[in-house]
């Protein structure tokens, strides 16, 4: 459908079988090889067994979501008949199938093989994973390996993966997975080396080699990191818990404090604790977890303590589809917590922009002293997208209005941590200094932090707070168009479909016989409202069609209350499976149609 | 707390305080503050180097009626957002204070678990065995059959042990104090202060609104100081506090409930203060460029 | 202003010198004597001290708020000196301050007696409390007397109701205080019987006496006890605690569990593990306890358990105004919890609406399975109005679909406690049936509650779940006009403000200076939004004003994110203290001068 | 508990359920299922007469496996669900089953709580001394040293002792099995059935995914059965269970560890239990004419 040129891989098996780590040890091999990738982890609420696969497209150009069909497919779970059967038929017909030849297949499963015209093609992983690696579990290195030989691509670049991977173990560890992938791959080549008819994209390795293979998640943290994070209190929640474990896991070596928690109350608490004291701190977790967090996200937005949240959101309402993605707190983030205070909520929709999140993140609660949300989800954090290096900078990192332990020194009025100011944030002075003694209650307060229920120092003080929401907008970044400039169809959309429909985009506009043309508007930061950009951008849009994986059509709802634009069309989705570009041209070929017929009628 | 800040000569004046208390004439809190108080001086502590850290409640707004660093927080989680400042910055001297209700009821979890890390800081327990501030209902330290508007025809559940939940949890210093006697409280608070890990201080407190019958007279009949009735009390030994805590017999005994000395604190294990003990905040937060380069090499 | 009669007297104190218990004797008495009454409390947080104060009107009709002057002040707490000279300055000219005749006062007192014109009236409050009743707390009751006395209204009045306040504790001192209680009626009567200058409503005891005077969350725990409630868990938070505290109260009377719980986690849980298993249950709180309750909100959602939710608001954000009044969590409690799930959210605006709530909420838990939350407020909470006890009805106890063990008895197939149908509804049966086994989960789940992630009966259950958002549509009721038929400004509104809007209505369009009539349409329920009603409610709306008591106008982004319908107008008050009819009025005024304005340039 | 219903005749059949388990192989889970079945198999308690409330995590599944009345709800909630459940409907047999990070961390304030109140459940805690379902993280329970994806240089947290911490807060039985031991454990989790009162059963659970030092061998080496080891051993002497809950020589003593049968439940002093028994979800909800008429009486 694409001139960008593209090969899917889909690697299948129980959970505990290893297609994750597969996956992504394929997809470094194939970047360093010369392609451009893009992965996902696709997998089940359970440790081993189920069904699981990873989803890796390669291609000459940069890559942004998955398609529908494959190419080549290794399966290690041929027992999961059903499973198996619904993956064979995403495959194209003259695609391969790759699974051990030791297992004999149903009838169901060789039936769907030659429905789709697909090539079936046994490999002997377990009986060379054993026979050379002495372990029934390097089968898999097999697999991956005869993958590897069947398209050719040159050796070298999957033994230094297989190397890299297993050095920290040990070297015999290293060297004899080296050589299992090694027989897989002379397997693979002088089995199936002819087998792959597709074309395959151009390989340029000068272009990709160097890149960096980040997830969602991953940038987050690291992103935080150099936005100047500290400090880390979390407890563990899917997807929320791999931006915690970023910073456990090299804990001294970043010189960050991090605490598992208890629970996450005490996970967002211990943030604020530490963020009142002058740290930049953060807590990462889910819709569920969040939820336990909002009492304390008032708490910070009335004391006026800069603190980071990160909600990873999944399949809910409850425990949901722990392991499935959804775009359905977006609302709840916006209006969480009793009462009125400000607070910013971004929802970064690329890996890039995660790493962006991640910084702006600390550097807005510093500067507006309040909490900042970063609502991301479980698709964002499994994907993996080769991104250029240089794109990742050392940010400017802004302590926003500080009060030095020089200045205080200097001081002669006494320090009033709440003075009422133009722009609504107050100097900040920090624990520690003899003039900077202060005591900030929760309850309502005034310029010193104490209680008081004076209903005129009331009304400045709200007003104070929320001055800083309005202040916060200058630094609201605006949505982004993305596609044709005069398009007839506009999909209005924010967070992690961005991959799936500029996809989607580039697809349909490619189509000569589309004579319309389409675009995407792309909000990545969406409170406090960018309303003068939306009313800027809503001008060039002629057929607003917002686009979310939810039921209720959160972002519509709120660009009708914001903004009072009522989108045209809204599309949904909530069985917690990613939209996939060929979906979302269905849906845009049929709004097309609809409202073709709706303007003659 | 392992006190890193040097010690300052310190008076009364320096912690007084121009906010007008709205405690009820004749609480215990009155005598808590100035126990509190008395201690901080004796052990040398200003009102720039301590950190107040409470939740919600009556006992909760002292750290609107005296000079020094506070943060009155929410409900139940005083001690968990103390511990998140004392990570942040060991220097300050940090000290979580609440209510009955706050700290035992809807704050166990976090006494609890920061008990068995031994987070190295103080927590201070203002117990009246009743909620004041919403007007009166049984807390979880109220003795059984204790009439309130939640439990008009008496409270039906035994009361929370502080001392045998602090055995249990892992504090390393278990104190009770008493706001009629801020001499003798500000005595284990100091003790407290300069104790090395997680100290509990309970101190027992009046409340003339809401709870009448354990006055000064009562509380004067219905407690004594454990050295005094057992010069030999052996406050390092778990299981002769254990049996001290299981005593039945209606009276309270206060002082040194037990101590340990041999338990590292959290903080001392915490990798980021391994190698330096600045406090994180004190540190620069610039990343030197081949680190980085290290980082994201990583991902390559 | 108003042909309606009536007389206001505020009773002023620091808090514990029983202003407030006072102020609801004193209701009381002038009900019984054949006037409508309307008291509010006005108290600040803390037990003993500050400054606080009751306030009550009465009349010949109906009151619904009250205005902001008073013709009568009896002060407590003169060495409050900057607060009572505040109150005096409400005083009508020609009011009446009493006061104890020991105190002197201090000058900037008798300056403001004398600058409004009032009359002061030295009464020997503590010395008759202290001579006769052998207390000088009884000085209340002398004060009280006094009022009366002064009022000439006959002594039994107040002679009974201080009898039967006191018949509790003991004959002796039921007989001391009504002994007291004469010496301050003679008192006044004799001292200052014809000092009262203002015209007296016309009293018609058959009318009135029999009223009840009952507050906003008294009618809500009796609403819900007789909608069925018979388990309440809760911990204490102002102003929700005294719903809980009506049921825990008469306890064994009712034959209702009550818990005090460890926290609002618990509370809400222990709730919904009564409701899973049949009982009717509920929790009451304000906006922090709330806050903790929203992950159980999702579970109660996702398992479909029926659950009630109090959420008496007031000032916010986190500790906030503590014992202030606010409508600030409108949008959070229709957004809060994770992911999506039809729930129920009504927001009475009157004493009888309280009642109705309660035992409605009870109804349409059960009905549609599924969370419904009461959101009222302090003011509602602390306001007592006079009502026909005939209004309080017993209702039609609505279970839902249940299956009974008869039918289980019966049943071929097995039970499904998900069972797909029309109306989203599933039957439903309870555990300890031979036949009714099933364990369902907070993950999505298939039709018999077991876990499954897969993707076509996750659609099934998200739409079952949502449809009975659109089911319940049928049964909320849609918003209410009051006041002139045509009339050029509709002030709309949801909530407690009715009172005040309502008298604001009256005085204005009873002014025959005021050529354009105002009315106002008044939401009591708003979740699932009841948009076809809206629709047509607004079609008769020319300058649509929304009033609420928050800064961020949720209610309007709620009109126009649901109805797309824009107010012309949005009045905002967010000092936790009540809109008062006369603020609105001149808020009403310039909102007129402005269109006019506007439609004129 | 305080068994009401009559006991039944069940067999393993009555419990099977049609749902494929999704545990990993060798998982400790399987042991804890089978021990519960048996239990209830032994007590005679049917399928309908139980309830089964978990939370969130791997064990927590269980309801899922077995056919029972079950709901599962919240991690870190189950208990206190499980308590409302109980008091709306007594009849129920009830037990609140969950991971030791569910129980002992999330939700230890509401097994504290509902200890001291002598509820009268079972709570069973499959203790795999790690976070399972969220693969791998150190939990509560886990040992100082342990190593996981939040712990990388190793936990350094002092363990929850959940023998100490039920003895401090009231727990009238204290048991403790293994999973690799159904019979065992199925006959302890038995005698907390008929125990009336709050009866806590800690299973230890093997985990080869996440805990794998721990195995089936591990165990067996370090866990005794009290009695065997002390048939002296007194479980209804308090000292004598806190001393042997603090004896620190790595092993796991299992048996029944403690027993109170003095205390009143709770649900016998409910005001609203105390004229009848009848569960509230049974009673008519009718109200007598009168009886409106007096309540409204109240506010005339
Ligand atoms: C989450 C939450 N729930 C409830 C409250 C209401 N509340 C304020 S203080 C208090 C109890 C006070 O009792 P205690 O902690 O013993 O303190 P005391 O007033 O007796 O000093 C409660 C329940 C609250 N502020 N926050
Ligand atoms: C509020 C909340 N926080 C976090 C989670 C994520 N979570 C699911 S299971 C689990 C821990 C499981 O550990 P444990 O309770 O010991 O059970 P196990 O899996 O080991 O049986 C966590 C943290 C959740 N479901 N809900
Ligand atoms: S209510 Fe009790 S605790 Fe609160 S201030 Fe008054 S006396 Fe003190
Ligand atoms: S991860 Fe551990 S606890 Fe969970 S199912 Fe697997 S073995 Fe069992
Ligand atoms: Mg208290
Ligand atoms: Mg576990």
């Amino acid at each position: 459908m694409t001139q960008k040129k593209r090969i899917s891989i889909k690697i299948a098996g129980a959970q505990g079988q290893g297609a994750g780590s597969g996956g992504q040890g394929l997809s470094k091999v194939l970047k360093r090889a010369g392609y451009h990738v893009f992965g996902v982890f696709d997998f089940m609420s359970l440790i081993k067994g189920g069904h699981s696969f990873y989803q890796i497209s390669f291609s000459d150009q940069t890559i942004h979501a998955n398609t529908e069909k494959f190419h080549i497919l290794l399966c290690f779970d041929p027992q999961n008949t059903e499973e198996t059967v619904a993956d064979i038929e995403t495959l194209n017909e003259g695609g391969l199938f790759f699974v051990d030849d030791a297992v004999v297949l149903k009838p169901e499963i060789t039936v769907a093989i030659e429905k789709v015209g697909a090539k079936l093609c046994p490999i002997p992983m377990i009986r060379l994973g054993t026979e050379i690696g002495g372990n029934r579990i390097m089968g898999n290195t097999v697999g991956l390996g005869a993958i590897v030989g069947s398209l050719k691509i040159p050796f070298d670049f999957l033994d230094e993966v297989v190397q890299q991977n297993f050095a920290k173990k040990s070297k015999e560890i290293a060297a004899s997975n080296s050589a299992v992938a090694k027989a897989g791959y002379d397997y693979g080549l002088s089995n199936f080396g002819d087998s792959f008819k597709f074309e395959m994209p151009n390989a340029k390795k000068e272009k990709t080699a160097g890149n960096m293979l980040i997830n969602g998640n991953e940038a987050i943290a690291f992103g935080s990191y150099v936005g100047g994070c500290r400090f880390v209190s979390a407890y563990p929640m899917t997807p929320g818990t791999s931006v915690f474990e970023w910073f456990t896991k090299s804990n001294s070596k970043l010189g960050v404090v991090t605490k598992h928690t208890e629970d996450e109350i005490a996970a967002i608490c211990m943030a604020i604790g530490a963020g009142q004291v002058g740290a930049r701190a953060m807590t990462s977790t889910s819709g569920g977890g969040f939820c336990l967090m909002v009492e304390a996200l008032g708490l910070a937005g009335m004391t006026e303590v800069p603190v980071v949240i990160v909600n990873a959101q999944r399949g809910g309402p409850s425990t949901g589809l722990p392991t499935r993605t959804e775009q359905s707190d977006l609302l709840f983030a916006i209006n969480a917590s009793h009462g009125e205070f400000p607070r910013i909520v971004l929802t970064p929709g690329t890996i890039e922009q995660c790493y962006e999140a991640g910084y702006r993140a600390h550097n807005l609660a510093a500067k507006y002293q309040t909490p900042v949300i970063i609502l991301t989800d479980l698709l964002l954090s499994e994907q993996i997208k080769d991104t250029d290096p240089n794109f990742y900078q050392l940010p400017q990192i802004e302590l926003g209005k500080v009060v030095s332990p020089a200045e205080l020194d200097a001081m002669e009025e006494p320090y009033l941590r709440y003075k009422f100011t133009e722009d609504g944030v107050s100097p900040r002075a920090l624990y520690g200094h003899p003039k900077s003694v202060h005591a900030p209650a929760t309850d309502e307060h005034d310029e010193t932090g104490h209680i008081t229920e004076d209903a005129t120092n009331r009304n400045r003080m709200m007003e104070k707070r929320m001055k800083k929401h309005e202040s916060a907008l200058q630094d609201i970044k605006g949505p982004e168009f993305f596609g044709a400039e005069n398009a007839s169809l506009t999909l209005i959309i924010w967070g992690s479909t961005y991959g799936a429909v500029r996809e989607a985009v580039e697809i349909f506009n490619e189509d000569e016989k589309n004579k319309e043309k389409i675009n995407l508007l792309h909000y990545s930061e969406v409170w406090p409202f960018p309303l003068e950009a939306t009313n800027a951008a809503l001008k060039k849009v002629k057929l607003g069609v917002c686009l979310e994986q939810n039921y209720t059509s959160q972002f519509a709802r709120l660009l009708l209350s914001e903004a009072g634009y009522n989108v045209n069309y809204k599309l949904n989705k909530y069985d917690g499976r990613q939209f996939t570009p060929e979906e979302i041209l269905v849906e845009v070929k049929r709004v097309f149609a609809e409202s073709l017929v709706n303007s003659t009628k | 707390m392992v006190i890193t800040q040097e010690r300052q000569k310190v008076t009364a004046k320096d912690f007084k305080s121009e906010q007008k208390s709205t405690w009820c004439p004749g609480c215990g809190d009155f005598g808590i503050q100035s126990a509190l108080q008395t201690a901080l001086i004796n052990a040398g502590i200003a009102p720039w180097q301590v950190l107040l850290v409470s939740g919600i409640g009556c006992g909760s707004k002292l750290p609107d009626y005296i000079n020094a660093n506070g943060y009155m927080t929410l409900h139940g989680r005083g001690t968990t957002i103390a511990c998140g400042a004392h990570l942040a910055n060991p220097k300050l001297v940090t000290i979580s204070i609440g209510g009955d209700g706050d700290s035992l009821g809807m704050g166990i979890s976090h006494a609890v678990h920061n008990m068995r890390r031994n987070m190295d800081i103080v927590q201070i327990i203002e117990n009246n065995e009743v909620y004041g501030l919403t007007k009166g209902q049984y807390s979880p330290t109220s003795k059984r059959g204790f009439r309130t508007t939640t439990s008009p025809e008496g409270a039906i559940e035994f009361a929370v042990n502080p001392l045998a939940i602090g055995l249990a949890a892992g504090a390393t210093f278990i104190g009770r104090g008493y706001s009629g006697e801020p001499k003798f409280t500000a005595d284990i608070i100091q003790q407290a202060l300069e104790h090395k890990g997680y100290a509990l201080v309970e101190v027992l407190q009046t409340c003339p609104s809401y709870n009448k019958l354990q006055n000064t007279d009562w509380y004067k009949a219905q407690s004594y100081k454990v050295l005094e009735e057992n010069p030999n009390y052996n406050c390092q030994d778990p299981l002769q506090a254990f049996e001290l805590a299981l005593k039945d017999d209606g009276r309270y005994p206060m002082g040194i409930l037990y101590k340990n000395d041999n338990r590292p604190t959290y903080i001392e294990q915490v990798p980021a203060y391994k190698e330096s003990q600045t406090p994180i905040i004190e540190r620069s937060l610039k990343i030197e460029a081949d680190f980085f380069a290290n980082l994201k090499n990583a991902y390559v």
